[in-house]
């Protein structure tokens, strides 16, 4: 019988204990077409802004490409062969995808990334449970993606919003005023690692101090997913949001992984198709569980592709994938101290952290510093980085910033140091 | 699920004739026929949530009982003839079996008859989960 | 300089004006990598499924895998070469989807299909404008993503849900009821062609008898786009909701297209990155226009991908593939009229009809017809189709439907007749 | 826009000296050089909503009148060195110009500089609708 689960098996062959073995990042880098690219000017491109999104390996473009080309069709309700093996290929990344992350798949709900996903839970979870007098407690270190729905909500429900601040000195959250902060909150909404910064927040401790004050927890894993096992169940928060597109997924999908006694709580959120169980012109009734949550044509394609992301990731260990990045990063970080007039915002040394590295020059105004970058083949990204109320207790507009995944090499950042010098030299 | 074969003997004739189709289309006409042959079929009237098998594709219930001899009852309906037709087959294999016995069984006799070629993904699925349902109530009989 | 809008262009040369030339449905299916997959059981696939989901050539399908194998790039606000060209792709796929829609790109609001398309207007327009004693009117053939949203917001606001019948004889909307009905109306919501009778209602005059009224108009393109040339501004309608994947797209994506001043009436749906002005603890300022309701990391592979789909449609008269489907479908069903036990439920060989073919036979079961027609390489859909109420009306709980698109072809509807016949013959 | 050369002779010497860079680097510098030496600049404190251009990866601001003598002044001011630099050169073109002529103009001496090289499509675009703004205010100053 035709499989189209056999098709999400990537080149190389399915190893969980790859531990034993060290990454090669040779062949790891050869499983990735685009980071053979050269650009327009003929440099070859050395591509440093995996926080803003992850290059994919060539198993996960072809896992959608076989979808389109051999078994594309509506999944769910269907009789027909084609339409079987793509609700069949759906469900089977949902299986793969939850258990990935430690869960049950009726504990995971598509959406089309971390922003809805954060989204879902102020509209399905938080305006049904909270209201005046209810507390929302963010940090400062947050993405607007879990600032605006927060703020939103005060606005509609007025629910009060309390910002945890940074130690601008460490760059890491004041556990003291979050200490103060989670008085009477109900909800604390933490990044699991700064996408500017690169800190890893002690979210362990987080969920317990929250959940010992009786409220619920969501964490932001966008930047933490592709840099380290997220494993939902041990780790016990209420709500994880995720992005597949910086984890080697494709554009346009995400999930919410939900605490069965949290989903309980919701109610629907976007409605229409497949989550319902009934229809009448007097009223309609729901599908329970994950099921009340995806409406309309699944992401099916996105839903393949994640999978076969998914099933790539597995072959390593991300404890490895860690190192080898915080290895680049560290060596990076360090050499650029060295650099007059550049400053690092955070501490990319430090052994937790994800590596990025957000950097300013003291005369080279960012955009040009990017421009110039650019122009040697360096791909870092420049701006606030969606995270303004950060860049404000900074003290800073934009910063530029350089971010590594595990195809990237000591001997690009070697590359990458010395243009970054020549820069410095020459422009400022 | 059970290596070698574990349904009752009493099925195998059935089997046979199964395995035995020309084609699909023709075990398709089999299974409208068992449809039609139903040994303890179960009334719509008495379909309900409690009895009825989730995952499948067609609705299915199932009734499991034991009879005045301790025998293994299934009652059973759908309102697909094609899923009627595996159900009835299922009935005259595990009706007056020892609901121990039923609690053991595996679901080979599908593929011995061949049906499995016929079985996409999720038609595999609502068949197991059929069959699973069966040997799960067996075994709260024993 | 390298130029991802080069590469969305398809196999074929670029011909606007091909109502000279009559459609060659062979060189179209060699487009269609899909169309020559056998099922496991050696039968070659017969795609009768369109309305759910259309097939997609390959020019769609190499589009995106482009993107992701030579310039992958998170899109907007980075200096970088790769994000400036995802960027320009992105944009430029917006351009010509706009284009093709027959307006500007700034009344174009991305959103993950029909179903998210509808949910925006239901949260971002009505929930801010409507209340007690305004009146939004839906139709009986509506699918759920056109009902549900409306009784949330009617349970939510208060708003009176309103439902104009169908004539179960014509299968057309109950125009006097409607001319009834919009008494009073602040919202009309109606499908352009349902998708269970291939009706497609007279939008023309629905929305003129509305405006004139006062009441603003959504019509339901997700089933109307794949059959006629959409030119939102000559219709006039206030929202017009699309989905991609039905109309040679990928999954994942569809738009709605919101007149300007109904737009300025909006207020933000999902909020995070993006779509802000400015961001800080104490409160945001959102972005003017389109760029309001569009937050996260853009769906870039996906625009990617539809507007290569567009542009691959914009080779064709729409009108000539219209008459295509219409002569396949008008065939099939005068044929099937005459097999017995056959009950067709519409009429398909109307001119306008899109041509979907909905059916049961009075003996055999629509689960087991569907099955035996699989057997036979026949893909046709099963069920209710999202349209519970339709089918109360039309008082059963389901149908088969078999549903055409381009690159259909008489000989394929001829076999279908013959293994129908051969099915009720030896099952009936 | 505009078929041959359409900018006038006193920029010439530096279309050369920026055709004549070694590569875009060296050309980067030029840019920085110029940026130093703009003739008009506009201070960051007469950056306005309403002066502002946008599409421009940079914020770039530009104000158009006329001097005692009814020729056209561009003042213009960016964040970024590289667009201050390429507005630098645009003020030393259109500076003392017919505001007619100015109106007339293309941004063909870009693509003589050498410049195109570096323009990815967003960059291109942001040029562009720098050159054009000015271009249209030059027209309501005829
Ligand atoms: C008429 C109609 N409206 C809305 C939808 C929903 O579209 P989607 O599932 O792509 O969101 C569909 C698709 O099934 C449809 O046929
Ligand atoms: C920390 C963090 N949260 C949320 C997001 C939003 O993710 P997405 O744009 O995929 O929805 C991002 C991505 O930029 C992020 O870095």
């Amino acid at each position: 019988m035709y499989s189209p689960h056999a098709a999400l098996i990537g080149g190389r062959s399915f190893d969980q204990c790859g531990d034993d073995l060290p990454l090669d990042i040779e062949a790891i880098r050869a499983d990735f077409p685009i980071l053979s690219r050269r650009l327009p000017n003929g440099k070859q491109l050395v591509y440093f802004d995996n926080a803003a999104t992850s290059q994919k390996p060539k198993c996960v473009i072809d896992a959608m490409s076989r979808y389109y080309e051999e078994y594309n069709s509506n999944a769910h309700r269907a009789i027909h062969t084609l339409a079987d093996e793509a609700t069949a290929a759906l469900e089977g990344a949902r299986d793969m995808i939850s258990s990935y992350f430690g869960t049950s798949s009726d504990q995971l709900i598509y959406t089309s990334g971390a922003t809805e996903a954060i989204n879902l839970v102020a509209y399905g979870w938080a305006r049904e449970k909270l209201g005046k007098g209810d507390v929302v407690v963010l940090t400062e270190m947050e993405h607007h993606a879990d600032i605006v729905p927060w703020q939103q909500l005060s606005i509609d429900k007025g629910v009060e919003v309390r910002f945890v601040p940074i130690d601008t000195e460490s760059f890491t959250l004041d556990m003291d005023a979050l200490e103060v902060a989670l008085d009477g909150a109900s909800l604390v909404c933490v990044v699991h690692t700064s996408n500017v910064l690169g800190v890893r927040n002690p979210i362990e401790k987080i969920i317990e101090m929250s959940q010992s004050v009786g409220a619920r927890v969501l964490i932001d894993c966008a930047q933490g997913a592709p840099h380290e096992r997220i494993d939902f169940d041990s780790l016990g928060a209420d709500f994880i949001a995720i992005s597949a597109h910086k984890m080697a997924g494709p554009t346009g999908i995400g999930c919410i992984l939900v605490k069965k006694d949290a989903m309980a709580e919701m109610g629907p959120f976007m409605t229409g198709g497949s989550m319902i169980k009934r229809v009448t012109m007097e009223k309609s009734t729901f599908q329970d569980g994950n099921a009340m949550f995806e409406t309309g044509t699944p992401r099916i394609a996105e839903a393949i592709g994640w999978g076969a992301a998914v099933e790539w990731l597995n072959q390593f260990d991300m404890g490895e994938i860690h190192d080898h990045i915080n290895d680049v990063a560290s060596w990076t970080a360090a050499q650029m101290r060295e650099i007059p007039g550049i400053k690092i915002y955070g501490e990319p040394e430090r052994e937790d952290s994800s590596g990025a590295i957000s950097f300013l020059h003291e005369s080279i105004q960012s955009l040009d510093l990017a421009l110039l970058l650019d122009e040697g083949g360096f791909a870092v990204r420049t701006g606030h980085h969606c995270a303004q109320p950060l860049m404000d207790a900074l003290g800073v507009p934009s910063t530029n910033r350089a971010s590594f995944w595990v195809y990237n090499t000591m001997g690009e950042a070697e590359a990458f140091i010395d243009h970054l010098r020549y820069i410095v030299e020459r422009f400022s | 699920m059970g290596i070698g074969r574990s349904w009752p003997e009493h099925l195998d004739p059935i089997v046979e004739e199964f395995s035995e189709c020309f084609d699909s289309m023709e075990r398709y006409e089999l299974l409208f026929e068992f449809a039609k042959r139903h040994p303890t079929p179960l009334p719509p009237d008495e379909w309900e949530d409690e009895n009825q098998v989730h995952g499948c594709q067609s609705r299915a219930h199932v009734v499991c009982s034991v009879d005045d001899t301790g025998g293994f009852l299934l009652r059973c309906g759908a309102d697909a003839q094609v899923v009627q037709g595996l159900m009835a087959v299922t009935a005259i294999a595990v009706n007056g079996m020892d609901p121990s016995a039923v609690a053991q069984m595996g679901p080979d006799y599908a593929d011995a008859m061949g049906i499995k070629t016929s079985l996409t993904p999720s038609r595999a699925n609502g068949f197991l989960n059929m069959f699973r349902r069966v040997r799960e109530e067996a075994g709260k009989l024993v």
